[in-house]
C-alpha cells in the first residue's frame, strides 16, 4: 500500500461514523437517486448513479467496521480499494458530483448522499486523487489568500472604483461595524457590481458595515476539495478577523459555498460555536424588505425565472427569502416547475468548474442541457441567481448553446432599481 | 373355493339391489362413476372368494377390531362374506397347533394366489424375539407368508409405516412391512385404526379387476388417500373465512369452526375420514368436536403436539431471547473494537498541509 | 425423512435455528452500525417547520415530485410489493396465528380469497421491480449478486405460500415446509444483506432528516 | 345439598347451525350440464354428494332448491333407500341408509330412471322361472 493511500483510508476511518453505516446498510440499489443527478439524466450514464460514486467509502466501512467485513478481509475475500481504483474514482467524486444534494433529497431510505461525497473527498484528498485545478485553487487560497490569487492591494482598487461610481464609503477594517461584509473572488473580478449594489442597500438601510484587509474572501477551496485541515486555516482568518473587529454578523455573499463553508461548516471546523452570527446576503435583503427599507422606483419587466443555488437553497436553507425578494424587483416572475429546492445545479458547483480538463469541459457543457431545458421551457430569455460561482458556469453554458439568455444577479438586479 | 359370490350372498339372504347399492356406494367411496359401481357389481357377483391369510404382528388389535366391531350387517361387514378367510387368529375358532395347521393348508392350497393381510409392525431388534408366534419370529413368519402371497395388504399404520411401536425411540426396532417385503405389490392403508371400507375397496377393486387399485407413492389407494383431511372437510369453508374455535369450549367450538388453531392436523393428513366417516357414517373426529391427529400419516406421533397449530413452531422465542443476548455481546464487541479503531484513526490524525497536496 | 418429518423439522429446529440468526444478527448489526457515533452539529440550527428527523421518517415514503413520473415502475411497483408483502405477512389467519401463538398478540385475519389475491398481485409486481431492474440502466448496473439474491429470498416465501394454500405442484405437507423454510432463510439472509434495509431506514431517513433540519430544509 | 349447590349450569346449545358456505349454488350450474348431456347422448351421471365439502345447511339449501317431483321410490334393502325425482324431472335425489337409519351414501343422480331401480335381467329370468313355477301349479 503506497503511503498517500494508507493516508487516505486513515482519513476515511476517520470519518466514518453511525450515519454513514446506517446509509450503506440502507441502500438497495434501487437507483433513484441516478434520476435525481443531472449527470446521469443528461448522459444515460449509469456509472453517474450518485450512490456508485461511493463505492470505495462503502468498503472501507465494510472493511473496516463491520464484523463480517473485517472477518473477509482477514481471510483475503474482499477487494481492498487501490490507488489505481481511487484514480479511477476521482473523475466520479470531482468531476461528475457537484455536492448538489438533490440525490440526498430523492433517497427512499433517506441516504445523506452528498453528505458522504463530501466525507469520501476527505479521503481521496489526503490521497491526492484531486483534480489539478482544484489543487491549485485550494493551494492559492491558503497561500495567497483567494482561489484565484488575488491580493488585497487589487480588492482595495476595486473598493476604490465603487466608491467613486456610488459615491459612497466602504469602510475598510473598522471594529464595531454591525456587519462584516465578505467576498468572493470571482464577485470582485466578474461581478464588481455587486460591491457597488451593496454599498448603496446599507446606505440606504443605514447599516454599519465594514471590510477586513485581511479575511475579505468568502470562498474556502478547502470545503471543495475535501479536507477540513485546510478549510479550517481558511475559515479561521474570517473568525479572526470578525472576532478581532468584535462585528455582529457576517455577511456572507452571494456564492453558493462560500455561504456553505462559513455558516454550515465553520463551527464544526474549528470545533466551537461562533460568537458571531453568519448572514447570507439574501438573507438580510429580504429582512430589509419585509421592514419595508427595500423599495424600488420601477420594475424589471421582462419575463424571467430564478436558478436557486444548491448551496444557498437546498443545502443552506435559505429557502424563503429569494421568491419575495424577485417579485419584489420583477413584474413577470415564473415559477419553474424544479424550483426552490428541487431547483437542478449549474453543473459546475463543488469545485467541478474549476476543473479545466476537456473531458470535464465537455461533461458540464453535456449536463448544462438541464437548464437549457428548464430556460427554454419557460420561454424566457432572462435568468436571475444569485452565486457568483452559478453564473460563471452558467455563462459558459450560454456561450456553448450561443443562447442569447440575459444571466443577472439578485444583489444588483435590487440595487439597480432600487429607490434612491 | 365356493362357487359365485352372488350365489353365497344370495344364500344369506343378501338381494341383488342390496348388492348393487353396496357396490354404488363402494363405488362412490373410491371416486369411481355410477356406472363403475354397476359394472364392479357384475364382476363381483361373478367372482369366486378369494384365500385371505391375516398375520397380526406388534399390533393392538385396534385394526382388527376398527373392522369386526362395527355393528352388522354394513358395508365393512360384508368383507368377510367377500373373503375366504383361512387365518385370523383372533376371529378362528381353531388355536394353537390347528391354527398354525389351517394357515399352511391354505397357503399350499392356494400358493400364488392368497392374499396376505398384515397388521402390525415387525420387531427387527433381539432378532425379532420381541414378537413370536409358535415359537417363529414375525419376521419369519411374514417372509414365508410372503412367498406364496399374490399381494399383501398392510393394514393399519403399524404394518404400513412402523406404528406405534415404531416411535421414538423405536425400543423393539420396529419396521412395516415394506421395509421387509421388496418383491410383492403391496398395498398401505394406514390409520390407527384404518378405515375398514378401504380394505371392502381393495378387495372390490381386486375381485372386479384382477389388479390392485391405483396407489400413490406411499403405496395408498389413491381413491381414498388422494386428499387431505382439510380439503375434504365440511369445516373448510370456515378455515377459508378465518373463523377459528380457540378453545375445546368457545363459541366458535359450538359454530362448528375450523379446529386447525386447536392443533387439527387435517391439512396434512391424507385420509377420507372426512367423506367416509365412522361408525357406519355417524361421525368422525372433527365432527365430534376434535381435530385430526394425523394417524395415518407415517410417524404422526413425533410431528410435535396433538393440540398444537400446524403453524406453530416448537419454542423459537426463548432461543431469540437467547440470541438477543449473544447478539447484544457480539455487538457491544465490534462497537468497542470500532470506537477503538476510529479513535486511534483520530488521534494519530495527520494535518494536512498545502504542501502535502502537492504529493 | 419424509414429509412430515421434513415439516416437523422446520417448525421445530429449523425455525428456532433461523430466528436464533436472525435476532442474533439483527441486535448486533445494529449495535454495529449506530455505535459508530457522530459529531455533533456546532452550526447555529435555523428552525423551519416540517423540518425533523422524524418529519423525514415519514416524508420520505412519498414520492418527491417528479419522480412518480420518472421512474414509475419503481415507486408503483415498490409500493404494491411492499404493501402486499405486509398485508399477506399480517392479514393471512394462519400467520396471525403464528404470532398469537408465540406472543399472545392477536389481531383479526383478512379473508383467505382477499390474501390470495394480494399474494397474486404482490408477486407480478415483484417480477415487474425484478425486470425494471434488468431494463433500466441505472439499476442494472448497480445490480450485484446480492440484489438477485434477496429478491429470490424474498419472493420464494411468497411463492411457496400462495402454491402450498393453492395446492399446486406438491402435495401440501411439502409446499407448507419449503414455505417455512423459504421463510427461515429469509430471517437468516435478512440481517445481513440489503434486506437489514428494514431496520436502517428509519435510522438514515432521520439522520437525513435531522442533518437537513439543522439547516432548516424539510427534507 | 341440593344441586344448585354445584356451580354448573347447562348453556343453551347454540341455536345457529354451521352457516353456508357457499359451495352449494355451483352445483345447480353442474346439473345443468349433466342434464343437457343425458338429453344430447343419453348418458347418466351422478354427484357424489358425500365427497363434497358441504355444510348440512348446505345440504338443505340444495334439497330445498331443487324440491320435490312426482315419484318417490322406496327400497328396502340392508337398511332404507330412497330415490326422489326432485322438481326437475330427470334429477333424482339418492339417499341410502343402513340398517340403523344412518346414511351411508348420498347422491343426485341424473337419468331417466335411476339405475337401482331397473330390474337385472338375472332377476327378471328368475322371475319368469317362479311364473312358470305359479303357472304348472295352476
Amino acid at each position: 500500500m503506497s503511503v498517500s493511500l494508507e493516508k487516505g483510508i486513515h482519513a476515511l476511518k476517520e470519518v466514518i461514523d453511525a450515519p454513514i453505516a446506517s446509509y450503506f446498510e440502507s441502500c438497495v440499489h434501487c437507483g433513484l437517486c441516478a434520476e435525481a443527478c443531472l449527470f446521469y439524466t443528461e448522459t444515460g450514464d449509469p456509472k453517474y448513479t450518485p450512490i456508485h460514486k461511493l463505492e470505495p467509502l462503502r468498503r472501507v466501512y465494510e472493511q473496516e467496521y463491520t464484523l463480517l467485513g473485517r472477518l473477509k478481509k482477514m481471510v483475503g475475500l474482499s477487494k481492498p480499494v487501490t490507488d489505481a481504483e481511487l484514480d479511477q474514482w476521482q473523475e466520479l467524486v470531482y468531476d461528475s458530483c457537484t455536492m448538489c444534494g438533490r440525490c440526498s433529497l430523492i433517497c427512499p431510505v433517506g441516504n445523506d448522499i452528498v453528505y458522504m461525497v463530501r466525507k469520501l473527498r476527505e479521503g481521496m484528498a489526503v490521497s491526492g486523487h484531486v483534480p489539478d485545478g482544484i489543487r491549485s485553487a485550494t493551494k492559492r487560497t491558503v497561500e495567497l489568500g483567494g482561489p484565484m490569487g488575488l491580493k488585497w492591494p487589487a480588492v482595495a482598487n476595486v473598493l476604490r472604483k465603487a466608491e467613486e461610481a456610488t459615491g459612497l464609503k466602504i469602510p475598510v477594517d473598522q471594529p464595531g461595524a454591525e456587519y462584516l461584509v465578505l467576498l468572493s473572488s470571482m464577485e470582485i473580478v466578474n461581478y464588481p457590481e455587486y460591491i457597488e449594489a451593496l454599498a448603496k442597500i446599507f446606505h440606504k438601510a443605514g447599516i454599519s458595515f465594514t471590510l477586513a484587509s485581511d479575511a475579505f474572501e468568502a470562498t474556502n477551496a478547502g470545503i471543495q476539495i475535501g479536507n477540513s485541515d485546510l478549510a479550517k486555516v481558511i475559515v479561521s482568518r474570517i473568525v479572526d478577523a470578525a472576532e478581532k473587529l468584535k462585528v455582529k454578523k457576517v455577511l456572507s455573499p452571494e456564492c453558493g459555498h462560500a455561504y456553505m463553508a462559513i455558516r454550515w461548516e465553520g463551527p464544526n471546523l474549528i470545533g466551537r460555536p461562533f460568537g458571531f452570527e453568519v448572514v447570507h446576503v439574501l438573507e438580510l435583503l429580504d429582512e430589509l424588505r419585509q421592514k419595508g427599507v427595500l423599495k424600488m422606483k420601477d420594475k424589471l419587466k421582462d419575463p424571467l425565472i430564478l436558478h436557486d443555488p444548491c448551496q444557498i437553497v437546498r443545502r443552506g436553507g435559505v429557502l424563503q427569502a429569494p421568491e419575495p425578494l424577485i417579485q419584489q424587483v420583477a413584474e413577470n416572475y415564473i415559477p419553474i416547475v424544479d424550483k426552490q429546492k428541487w431547483n437542478w445545479c449549474c453543473g459546475g458547483g463543488g469545485g467541478a468548474s474549476a476543473i479545466h480538463t476537456e473531458e470535464a469541459e465537455a461533461l458540464r457543457a453535456k449536463v448544462f442541457q438541464i437548464k437549457k431545458r428548464q430556460i427554454e421551457e419557460a420561454g424566457v430569455s432572462t435568468m436571475v441567481t444569485f452565486c457568483a460561482n452559478c453564473r460563471i458556469v452558467m455563462e459558459e453554458g450560454f456561450d456553448h448553446y450561443e443562447m442569447n439568455t440575459k444571466l443577472l444577479g439578485m444583489t444588483e438586479l435590487l440595487a439597480e432599481h432600487l429607490e434612491n | 373355493m365356493q362357487g359365485p359370490l352372488i350365489d353365497t350372498l344370495a344364500r344369506q339372504g343378501i338381494t341383488r339391489r342390496t348388492f348393487l347399492k353396496y357396490c354404488a356406494t363402494l363405488a362412490s367411496m373410491m371416486a369411481l362413476p355410477p356406472a363403475a359401481g354397476r359394472a364392479m357389481a357384475e364382476a363381483m357377483a361373478a367372482a369366486r372368494r378369494p384365500s385371505v391369510i391375516w398375520l397380526p404382528f406388534q399390533e393392538c388389535t385396534g385394526c382388527t377390531e376398527s373392522i369386526t366391531r362395527s355393528h352388522s350387517p354394513t358395508l365393512e361387514g360384508m368383507i368377510f362374506d367377500m373373503i375366504s378367510l383361512d387365518y385370523q387368529e383372533t376371529l378362528m375358532a381353531a388355536a394353537g397347533h390347528q391354527a398354525e395347521e389351517a394357515r399352511h393348508a391354505a397357503m399350499k392350497e392356494n400358493a400364488g394366489k392368497y392374499l396376505l393381510v398384515v397388521d402390525g409392525s415387525i420387531p427387527l431388534g433381539r432378532d425379532g424375539a420381541y414378537s413370536c408366534i409358535g415359537g417363529r419370529s414375525n419376521v419369519d413368519i411374514l417372509k414365508e407368508a410372503a412367498e406364496g402371497a399374490a399381494a399383501i395388504v398392510a393394514m393399519g399404520s403399524c404394518a404400513s409405516y412402523g406404528g406405534i411401536p415404531k416411535a421414538n425411540p423405536n425400543p423393539t426396532g420396529a419396521v412395516s412391512v415394506s421395509d421387509i417385503v421388496t418383491n410383492k405389490p403391496i398395498v398401505n392403508i394406514p390409520g390407527c385404526p384404518p378405515i375398514p371400507v378401504v380394505m371392502t375397496g381393495v378387495l372390490a377393486h381386486y375381485l372386479t379387476f384382477g389388479s390392485l387399485p391405483e396407489l400413490d407413492e406411499k403405496g395408498r389407494p389413491k381413491a381414498f388417500f388422494g386428499e387431505t383431511i382439510h380439503d375434504r372437510c365440511y369445516r373448510r369453508p370456515f378455515y377459508d373465512q378465518g373463523k377459528f374455535a380457540k378453545t375445546f369450549d368457545d363459541e366458535g367450538a359450538r359454530m362448528g369452526w375450523c379446529l386447525f388453531e386447536l392443533g387439527c392436523k387435517g391439512p396434512v393428513t391424507y385420509n377420507a375420514c372426512a367423506t367416509v366417516k365412522w361408525n357406519g357414517g355417524t361421525s368422525w373426529p372433527v365432527e365430534s368436536g376434535h381435530g385430526c391427529l394425523g394417524c395415518s400419516e407415517p410417524d404422526f406421533w413425533d410431528a410435535g403436539g396433538f393440540y398444537k397449530a400446524l403453524s406453530v413452531p416448537a419454542d423459537p422465542l426463548r432461543i431469540g431471547a437467547a440470541a438477543a443476548i449473544a447478539g447484544a455481546g457480539a455487538g457491544v464487541a465490534v462497537s468497542f473494537a470500532n470506537r477503538a479503531k476510529k479513535n486511534v484513526a483520530r488521534q494519530t490524525h495527520e494535518t494536512l498541509t498545502v504542501e502535502d497536496l502537492e504529493k | 425423512m419424509n414429509e412430515l418429518q421434513f415439516l416437523t423439522w422446520v417448525r421445530g429446529p429449523g425455525l428456532d435455528i433461523a430466528v436464533g440468526i436472525f435476532v442474533l444478527g439483527v441486535v448486533w448489526r445494529l449495535f454495529e452500525i449506530y455505535s459508530l457515533g457522530r459529531k455533533k452539529d456546532l452550526s447555529t440550527p435555523r428552525h423551519a417547520a416540517g423540518a425533523s428527523g422524524l418529519h423525514t421518517v415519514f416524508r420520505r415514503s412519498l414520492p418527491p415530485p417528479g419522480m412518480l413520473k420518472r421512474s414509475p415502475v419503481s415507486y408503483i411497483g415498490g409500493y404494491i410489493f411492499h404493501i402486499g408483502l405486509a398485508i399477506v405477512v399480517f392479514g393471512f389467519a394462519p400467520h396471525i396465528l403464528l404470532v398469537t401463538n408465540l406472543t399472545g398478540l392477536s389481531w383479526p385475519g383478512l379473508p383467505s380469497q382477499f390474501v390470495d389475491l394480494v399474494a397474486v398481485v404482490t408477486m407480478a409486481a415483484m417480477v415487474v421491480v425484478l425486470v425494471d431492474r434488468i431494463n433500466k440502466p441505472a439499476k442494472r448496473f448497480l445490480s450485484t449478486f446480492e440484489d438477485w439474491f434477496t429478491w429470490a429470498v424474498t419472493f420464494l416465501p411468497v411463492l411457496t405460500g400462495w402454491m402450498a394454500v393453492q395446492h399446486l405442484l406438491l402435495p401440501y405437507t411439502t409446499m407448507l415446509a419449503l414455505h417455512i423454510l423459504s421463510v427461515e432463510i429469509l430471517l437468516v439472509v435478512l440481517p445481513f444483506t440489503k434486506l437489514f434495509h428494514a431496520f436502517t431506514l428509519f435510522g438514515s431517513r432521520w439522520y437525513n432528516g435531522r442533518a437537513n433540519a439543522q439547516r432548516g430544509v424539510p427534507v | 345439598m341440593s344441586l344448585d349447590a354445584i356451580p354448573i349450569h347447562v348453556i343453551d346449545p347454540p341455536s345457529a347451525e354451521p352457516g353456508l358456505s357457499g359451495n352449494a349454488p355451483p352445483l345447480l350450474r353442474e346439473l345443468s350440464e349433466l342434464a343437457k348431456r343425458l338429453l344430447a347422448s343419453g348418458e347418466t351421471s351422478a354427484i357424489d354428494l358425500s365427497a363434497l365439502p358441504l355444510t348440512p345447511a348446505d345440504l338443505a339449501w340444495l334439497q330445498d332448491t331443487l324440491g320435490a317431483g312426482e315419484i318417490s321410490v322406496s327400497l328396502q334393502a340392508n337398511g332404507e333407500s330412497t330415490l326422489n325425482e326432485t322438481a326437475c324431472p330427470g334429477i333424482w335425489w339418492v339417499t341410502h341408509r343402513n340398517e340403523q337409519g344412518a346414511v351411508t351414501s348420498q347422491f343426485i343422480e341424473v337419468a331417466f330412471v335411476p339405475e337401482l331401480v331397473k330390474a337385472h335381467p338375472e332377476d327378471v329370468k328368475n322371475g319368469q322361472e317362479y311364473l312358470e313355477l305359479l303357472i304348472s301349479d295352476l
